[in-house]
């Protein structure tokens, strides 16, 4: 086990220091990468990172039921969970850079480097030059000692713990699930009320028309060059994750078009001319209604 | 026999109560009610006298305890009576004109629907004069002083519906509150320097203080004995005084209630004897206000404001005499009976002439009223024969007897002090004979009132001319009666002591002197309104008459230096008091508010924020902790 | 080596974490950096239990790990919700506190 | 140990909360129950009050009826009450205002319009359980007043020094005077978050103090809060307190009782509330909850802390001697009625903290009498004006004239508390007036001769007032009022002929009051400065 390369002095054993200094590295190349990572996935991998190398400084240190739990419940279970969150908001969703809070980051910054200094200090002022080791402590095996404490000693945190993660768990179901205050619209209803209120009639358009892409990111264009947004899935607007249709783009349908009119030999009012985004319709009456309340 | 003695303040007061209390029920006979249990008083009064003069002079006072009042350790109020001579004197003079005053207003007040309050206010007022003159501690005295103050206040506002006379009572209530101050601070000294305020005890223990003490004792007394009868510099608030009814100006604006602080004085005559610095002032102030009071008395067309003015000027000679000490004492008190009963008579000759003119008071507008008003002329006349001490009526002899105790005072001081009141007495004899001429002699001046009739004189019912023909026989004889063997003095002398001074001219020069001056005033009186019409519109006159008209300026100095800076020390506090205080209390509120307003920015609502909050706070904390730790 | 040096990265990471915290805006980034200072004084539990040779620091890791887990639970069920009314993670845009 | 004390405050606490559970009051005849419920309690409080200072003993214990009972063991805090003269004169005093209060207010809580013209009363919403509220709060107060004037345990009366604020907050804030323009909403709760800031300042600093004097009699052995224990410990030498603490926590007690009372400069507070509340509201701030602070300035000041009340006397002395000029001046330039009334009770509260701070027997004497005379007469005054203000709906003296033509008897009564104001002997104030001043002047000569102008100045504002208001010919909207109802005249009967019976009589309370006193003067090291020649050293003089 590598637990007994600890020594009961006040130094490890020359594999323990390199294979430290190695999963420092890591750990604080992850934490640093979880960071500064613009993206949410990419913070979450990173993070994924630091924690597996944490595990095994666990294991390294003696505790190697929590590295095995670390493993497996962290990393496996609480990261995904994160990763499902953050694919739910939207993968590629960036923070902007641009902070608004004045000053805030510099005294994050400042903060931050004045804490680390404080504990860091802190520490080496500490005389902690003696370690026990856990030889004696682990000589049943950690798994067993450990379980020695928790249904003894520590029984009464443990089953508190439990009523806790019930407790979480409802309440996390309580907070996610949604009570319909009336009966959902019917799709029937929906058409009736769209012709009723006579806003787009016929059926929106669908997504990458007149497009070099079909993706369903990528608007269509209408006939005069035009891009139009609510060709793209509500979800995505909301998210502001429609592709952008560039000009270039729009320059080479408008050429497209002229040089089709010259060889059909239209008079050129009824060429389109290259302009903005065409405006999108005002309400978009057919999608998630009771979003556009809460808005 | 004693015991009558609370009876002479109860029976007064009891009127004063059933009538207050009784309501309407008491308005058909609460005015005879009120008449009679103001003689009931005089009663007592007699029977009283008539036990003390079984007695000799030695043991004639008499001292009735009735409770403790106020006791708080070595401070012990009482409230019991002490009736001697002088009280005697005062309750006798009270009760008598008090209860012919009475009998005057049934008539006078007959058609007045408020009859039975002003009867309510009457005995109140008999009953706190009472008090005055009976109770045996100053604090007593202080609540009889205010009582009657509080009466007069009463009386001199009836009509209160007029603004005229509520400014008139109320300006003579705070008037008196000055004069009160004095006393005030008179019985704390008493109290600080002999730990007491009764008389014996306080006389009994005067000669062991320090003359400073003393003297600020007795210009403390002064203080308040002008502003109770009207001294200079307090004077003003008489001739407004007049506004009241005018059974009330004769009872207390001439006869009772203004001479109280001849009585104060005289009773502290032990005080005064060892304070000869605070007698001079005494005397200072009645030789004042005894020419003020005459030359206002010469300029006043309204014959009741004439008459207030020669109240004053009586009252100068009165406290003028006090001021002398031992010599002048007994003649103080008997002026001011003699003065009680023709004063009084004047004063109800008066309301008979307001009465039968429809309440005209201005003289200029009277005018040979003798034919239409016998009984009033005749009475009136007596009185005036005695004012102005014409021979052989009580005026005479009293006024006599003050201006030779004033000769007495000796040195350059006595001859000032004689000059004086001689004058004094020529101005008297001036005025009041202008007073006599414009009304009962010479033309008609009647005024036709607002629909243009012209008054009808007429004589007055009974109930007001026999009181009136009683002042006058009291006017003529008292004088007399009190001279003849001395009797006046020898009655008094145990109380205030007398001593006789030893004058530079003889009683006969003196008497002699003042006859002349008197003769001379009603002569020049004579040739200025006797023997040429009277102008109905009064002329300019020199500046001398226009300001004795406007009272000889004193209301505009009260203006100008009281009342003027007062209203605006008054009008500064209130914006000191807003602005400065409360602004500065509503300005540091402010301040607070701001800063909580600049705080409360921190709380922007951003979790991050709050997050870095938090974070710097432990940060400080590690930090103080590590610090804490290595130090 | 000595084992302090566990106890220094741990105290980087916790930093590390905390800034985090505070310099970024997502609500699921902002739930890492909290998960990194947890395991951060987890790394320094473990390496104090081996210090004194008793397994109680462990233990509390290990509650320290299940509490995590329920805060992580409700914590994102939270975010979810609220992106799904406010259509945004973004803690900034949550500034309803404010007076 | 007898339960007397803990009844009489009891009882109206227990009223308080009977009251507000009362049936709300949509009904004329349901308002009525609540009202004659309320009053009814009051009664059976002014019997106990008066049984107490019955059965206290003059010449008995300094202390009597003492009960204890523990409460906050840890801090040594006991619910212990005790009555001596002064606290068993003032309790009964407020037990005797409280019923006539409520009479007085009978209809000021009534919901609905009641201003002349027919228009909602301002600011004030419609609520059904108004007059609930107004009388259970009235109570209320009542109970923690008198729980204050028995209390003999600092913490006990701390707490409810305080607590009364609370309800006089909302009976300020809630309850107005019906006279107010539109402004007057905003006017009132202005004066009553001033009211309360104003005294939760005061009381702050007062605690900070209190737990001072624990921590540092605790130091010294005396954990306690209990009052007999540590001015005995203060006054035997046993508890030490160095010069300086012992003058900041002087200084801490005496600003809040300073606030309450109030003394200038701190009396900012009492004009906007005395005028903004209700008549019957007024009386209670300025004749009962002040008198708290007056009466804590006799009880606790002199009594814990004897060195620095003497070295504080004259400086106390010059500011209660500015308030008695400056809140008369002040009264003099009122234009509001209710707001001269209460400039008048500033120059009052100068006379009383001026006796209690003259530190001799006359003056301290003067001073409690002063806060029970000046209780009655000051709410004869304030009601009458009160009813007044009701008749006319304005509290502008500039609408009012000739009131005596139309209503003799309001203008009667009117002008009795007029002149008790300005201490007309025969009327209680003056004997308090004159006993203070005296007692000043055998110390402080200068002081109480300045003093003495006092006496002037509140003839000149309160006769003033009077022929401003009720002289003069009849005013327009003045013409038609009405003159005292009988209910209104039960109010102010019994308080005139208590003024006048104090003042003739005033022995029932000067025998309570002067060994309580002497008691008081002695916790201080003081006698009274003898005078220059004693009567009694005399031998015969020329007087006979």
């Amino acid at each position: 086990m590598i637990a007994h390369l600890a020594a009961a002095t006040g130094t490890t054993s020359t594999g323990e220091a390199v294979q430290f200094w190695v999963l420092a590295v890591i750990a604080v190349g992850g934490a640093l990468g979880m960071l500064l990572m613009r993206k949410a996935v990419h913070s979450a991998l990173c993070l994924a990172a630091t924690m597996m190398a944490l595990a095994v400084c666990y294991m390294a240190q003696g505790a190697v039921f929590l590295g095995v739990v670390q493993i497996v419940v962290y990393t496996g279970a609480i990261m995904m969970l994160f990763l499902f969150v953050v694919m739910l908001v939207g993968v590629t969703s960036e923070d902007s850079l641009k902070e608004q809070l004045k000053g805030q980051r510099f005294a994050a910054v400042l903060c931050g480097l004045g804490f680390g200094v404080l504990l860091i200090a802190g520490i080496a002022n500490a005389r902690l030059d003696h370690f026990t080791g856990l030889a004696e402590a682990n000589a049943e095996g950690n798994v067993p000692g450990l379980a020695r404490l928790i249904f003894t000693r520590y029984v009464w945190a443990f089953e508190v713990t439990g009523a806790l993660l019930i407790t979480a768990a409802i309440g996390a179901m309580v907070l996610t699930h949604r009570e319909h205050v009336k009966a959902p619209r019917t799709q029937r209803e929906l058409a009736a009320q769209r012709v009723r209120d006579n806003i787009q009639v016929p059926p929106l358009p669908a997504p990458g028309v007149y497009a070099r892409h079909n993706a369903v990111n990528v608007p269509a264009l209408l006939p005069d060059g035009t891009v139009a947004e609510d060709s793209v899935m509500a979800t995505l607007r909301e998210r502001g994750q429609v592709r952008d249709v560039s000009q270039a783009m729009l320059q080479r349908m408008a050429e497209l078009e002229n040089s089709t009119a010259d060889w059909l030999g239209r008079p050129s009012s009824e060429r389109p001319a290259v302009a903005g985004p065409r405006k999108s319709l005002e309400p978009v009456p057919n999608h998630e209604n009771g979003e556009e309340d809460a808005q | 026999m004693n015991s009558l003695i609370p009876l002479l303040v109860a029976a007064p007061l009891a009127g004063s109560a059933l009538l207050l209390l009784g309501g309407r029920a008491f308005d058909r006979f609460g005015h005879w009610l009120a008449t009679a249990l103001a003689a009931l008083s005089f009663g007592f009064g007699l029977a009283l006298f008539w036990d003390m003069l079984g007695r000799d002079g030695e043991h004639r006072a008499v001292t009735e305890h009735l409770f403790s009042w106020v006791p708080v350790n070595a401070f012990q109020a009482d409230v019991s009576f002490r009736l001697d001579q002088l009280s005697m004197t005062f309750v006798l003079l009270i009760t008598g004109v008090g209860t012919l005053i009475h009998l005057y207003s049934v008539g006078y007040m007959a058609h007045d629907e408020r009859r039975r309050r002003f009867f309510a206010y009457l005995n109140l007022f008999l009953a706190a004069m009472l008090l005055l003159v009976l109770a045996d501690n100053y604090l007593l005295l202080y609540f009889g002083w205010e009582g009657v103050g509080l009466a007069s206040y009463l009386l001199i506002g009836f009509w209160q519906h007029k603004p005229s006379a509520a400014t008139a009572a109320k300006k003579a209530f705070i008037v008196n509150r000055v004069g009160d101050m004095g006393l005030s601070i008179a019985i704390m000294l008493m109290f600080a320097e002999f730990g007491s305020f009764a008389f014996t005890p306080v006389f009994d223990s005067a000669h062991e203080a320090s003359e400073g003490k003393l003297t600020a004792i007795g210009l403390m007394l002064l203080l308040a004995a002008c502003g109770k009868s009207a001294q200079v510099p307090l004077q003003s608030w008489l001739g407004d005084a007049m506004e009241g009814p005018t059974p009330v100006s004769a009872l207390i604006h001439a006869a009772t209630m203004v001479t109280a602080g001849v009585y104060l004085i005289t009773r502290s005559a032990a005080i005064f004897n060892l304070a000869p610095d605070a007698r001079t002032a005494v005397v200072v102030v009645g030789a004042v206000t005894l020419l003020f009071g005459a030359i206002v008395g010469c300029a006043k067309d309204d014959i009741k404001k004439a008459l207030a003015g020669s109240t004053m000027s009586q009252i100068g000679y009165m406290v003028l005499a006090a001021g002398l000490g031992p010599i002048g004492y007994v003649f103080a008190i008997m002026h001011l009976v003699t003065h009680g009963f023709f004063k009084a008579g004047l004063f109800l000759g008066a309301g008979s002439v307001m009465h039968g003119m429809d309440d005209e008071v201005n003289m200029r507008h009277y005018g040979g009223l003798r034919k239409h008003m016998p009984w009033t002329f005749a009475t009136f006349g007596l009185g005036y024969l005695a004012i102005i001490g014409f021979p052989g009526l009580s005026g005479f002899f009293s006024k006599d007897r003050i201006i030779e105790a004033a000769f007495a005072e000796g040195g350059t001081e006595g001859w000032i002090l004689g000059l004086c009141a001689l004058v004094g007495a020529a101005v008297t004899a001036f005025y009041m004979t202008r007073v006599m001429l414009l009304t009962f002699f010479g033309e008609k001046r009647w005024q036709p009132d607002a629909e243009g009739n012209l008054p009808h004189p007429h004589e007055a019912p009974r109930t007001m001319v026999i009181p009136m023909v009683l002042l006058a026989v009291g006017s003529v004889f008292a004088g007399a009666l009190f001279d003849i063997n001395d009797s006046f003095l020898k009655w008094l002398e145990p109380v205030t002591g007398h001593s006789e001074g030893n004058s530079p001219l003889s009683s006969w020069t003196v008497t002699g002197l003042t006859t002349v001056c008197m003769l001379a005033g009603l002569g020049l009186a004579y040739v200025m309104y006797g023997r040429s019409p009277v102008p109905v519109v009064p002329p300019v006159g020199s500046p001398l008459t226009r300001a004795a008209r406007r009272d000889l300026l004193q209301d505009d100095f009260n203006h100008a230096v009281l009342v003027r800076p007062g209203s605006a020390l008054t009008a500064t506090l209130v914006f000191f008091d807003s602005r400065g205080l409360d602004g500065f209390v509503n300005g540091l509120a402010a301040v607070i508010g701001g800063l909580s307003g600049r705080l409360r920015r921190v709380q922007n609502g951003f979790v991050r924020s709050y997050a870095l909050s938090m974070f710097g706070g432990t940060l400080v904390l590690v930090a103080s902790t590590l610090l804490m730790r290595s130090v | 080596m000595n084992p302090v040096n566990y106890l220094y990265l741990s105290a980087l990471l916790f930093t590390i974490g905390a800034s985090g915290v505070l310099i970024r805006r997502n609500a699921i980034v902002l739930f890492m950096c909290v998960e990194l200072m947890l395991n951060a004084s987890n790394l320094a539990l473990v390496t104090f239990s081996r210090m004194h040779g008793t397994l109680d620091g462990q233990i509390i890791a290990f509650f320290t790990m299940v509490v995590a887990a329920a805060e992580v639970v409700v914590g994102l069920a939270i975010i979810v919700s609220i992106f799904r009314t406010r259509h945004s993670a973004s803690v900034d845009d949550s500034n309803l506190m404010k007076l | 140990m007898s339960v007397l004390l803990t009844t009489t405050c009891a009882v109206p606490a227990a009223g308080a909360v009977l009251t507000a559970a009362l049936p709300a009051g949509a009904t004329e005849a349901r308002r009525r129950t609540t009202k004659t419920v309320a009053l009814a309690v009051s009664a059976v409080t002014l019997a106990l009050a008066a049984a107490v200072a019955l059965r206290f003993d003059p010449h008995g214990a300094r202390y009597q009826l003492t009960e204890s009972y523990s409460w906050i063991r840890s801090f040594g805090i006991t619910f212990s009450l005790g009555v001596d003269g002064i606290g068993a004169v003032l309790a009964l005093l407020t037990a005797v205002l409280v019923p006539m209060v409520m009479l007085a207010s009978w209809h000021d809580a009534d919901p609905g319009p009641a201003a002349p013209d027919g228009t909602l009363d301002p600011g004030t919403f419609e609520r059904r359980r108004r007059t609930q509220g107004f009388f259970a709060l009235i109570l209320a107060v009542e109970a923690m007043v008198i729980v204050s004037f028995y209390a003999t345990d600092v913490f006990l009366f701390y707490v409810f020094f305080e607590a009364m604020l609370i309800p006089m907050y909302f009976l300020i804030g809630g309850f107005g005077d019906r006279a107010g323009g539109p402004e007057s909403a905003r006017q009132r709760s202005y004066a009553a978050v001033k009211f309360l800031l104003y005294n939760l300042l005061g009381g702050l600093v007062m605690l900070a103090a209190v737990i001072g004097l624990y921590v540092i009699a605790q130091d010294q052995g005396f954990g306690t809060f209990d009052l007999p224990t540590l001015t005995d410990a203060v006054a035997g030498g046993s508890l030490k307190l160095s010069g300086t603490a012992q003058n900041a926590l002087f200084l801490g007690f005496f600003f809040a009782f300073a606030v309450k009372a109030p003394l200038w400069p701190l009396h900012t507070w009492l004009p906007n509330a005395m005028g903004e509340a209700t008549a019957g509201t007024a009386v209670l701030i300025t004749a009962v909850v002040d008198k708290v602070g007056t009466f804590a300035m006799l009880r606790f000041c002199l009594g814990l802390f004897p060195d620095a009340s003497k070295t504080f006397a004259p400086a106390i002395l010059v500011l209660s001697l500015i308030g008695i000029v400056y809140g008369a001046l002040l009264a003099i330039g009122q234009k509001d009625i209710k707001r001269l009334v209460a400039y008048a009770s500033i120059s009052h509260f100068g006379f009383i903290i001026m006796g209690i701070f003259a530190l001799t027997s006359q003056g301290q004497s003067g001073a409690t009498l002063y806060m029970v005379n000046h209780g009655l007469s000051t709410a004869a005054w304030m009601l009458v004006a009160g009813f007044l203000i009701s008749r006319r709906g304005s509290r502008l003296i500039a609408d009012y004239g000739g009131v005596q033509k139309v209503a003799p008897v309001l203008a009667g009564t009117f002008l009795i508390g007029s002149l008790a104001t300005l201490s007309l002997p025969g009327l209680a104030p003056f004997v308090s007036e004159f006993l203070v001043l005296v007692g000043t002047f055998t110390r402080y000569p200068a002081i109480g001769v300045i003093a003495t102008v006092g006496i002037v100045l509140a003839a000149l504002y309160a006769l003033l007032l009077y022929q401003r208001t009720m002289t003069g010919p009849v005013k327009e909207g003045v013409r038609s009022m009405p003159d005292l109802k009988v209910r209104e005249l039960a109010v102010v009967a019994p308080l005139v002929a208590l003024t006048i019976l104090l003042g003739v009589y005033p022995r029932p309370l000067t025998d309570l009051v002067n060994p309580s006193v002497d008691a008081t003067l002695s916790q201080v090291h003081r006698t009274d400065p003898a005078p220059a020649h004693p009567v009694a050293a005399t031998s015969g003089g020329e007087q006979k």
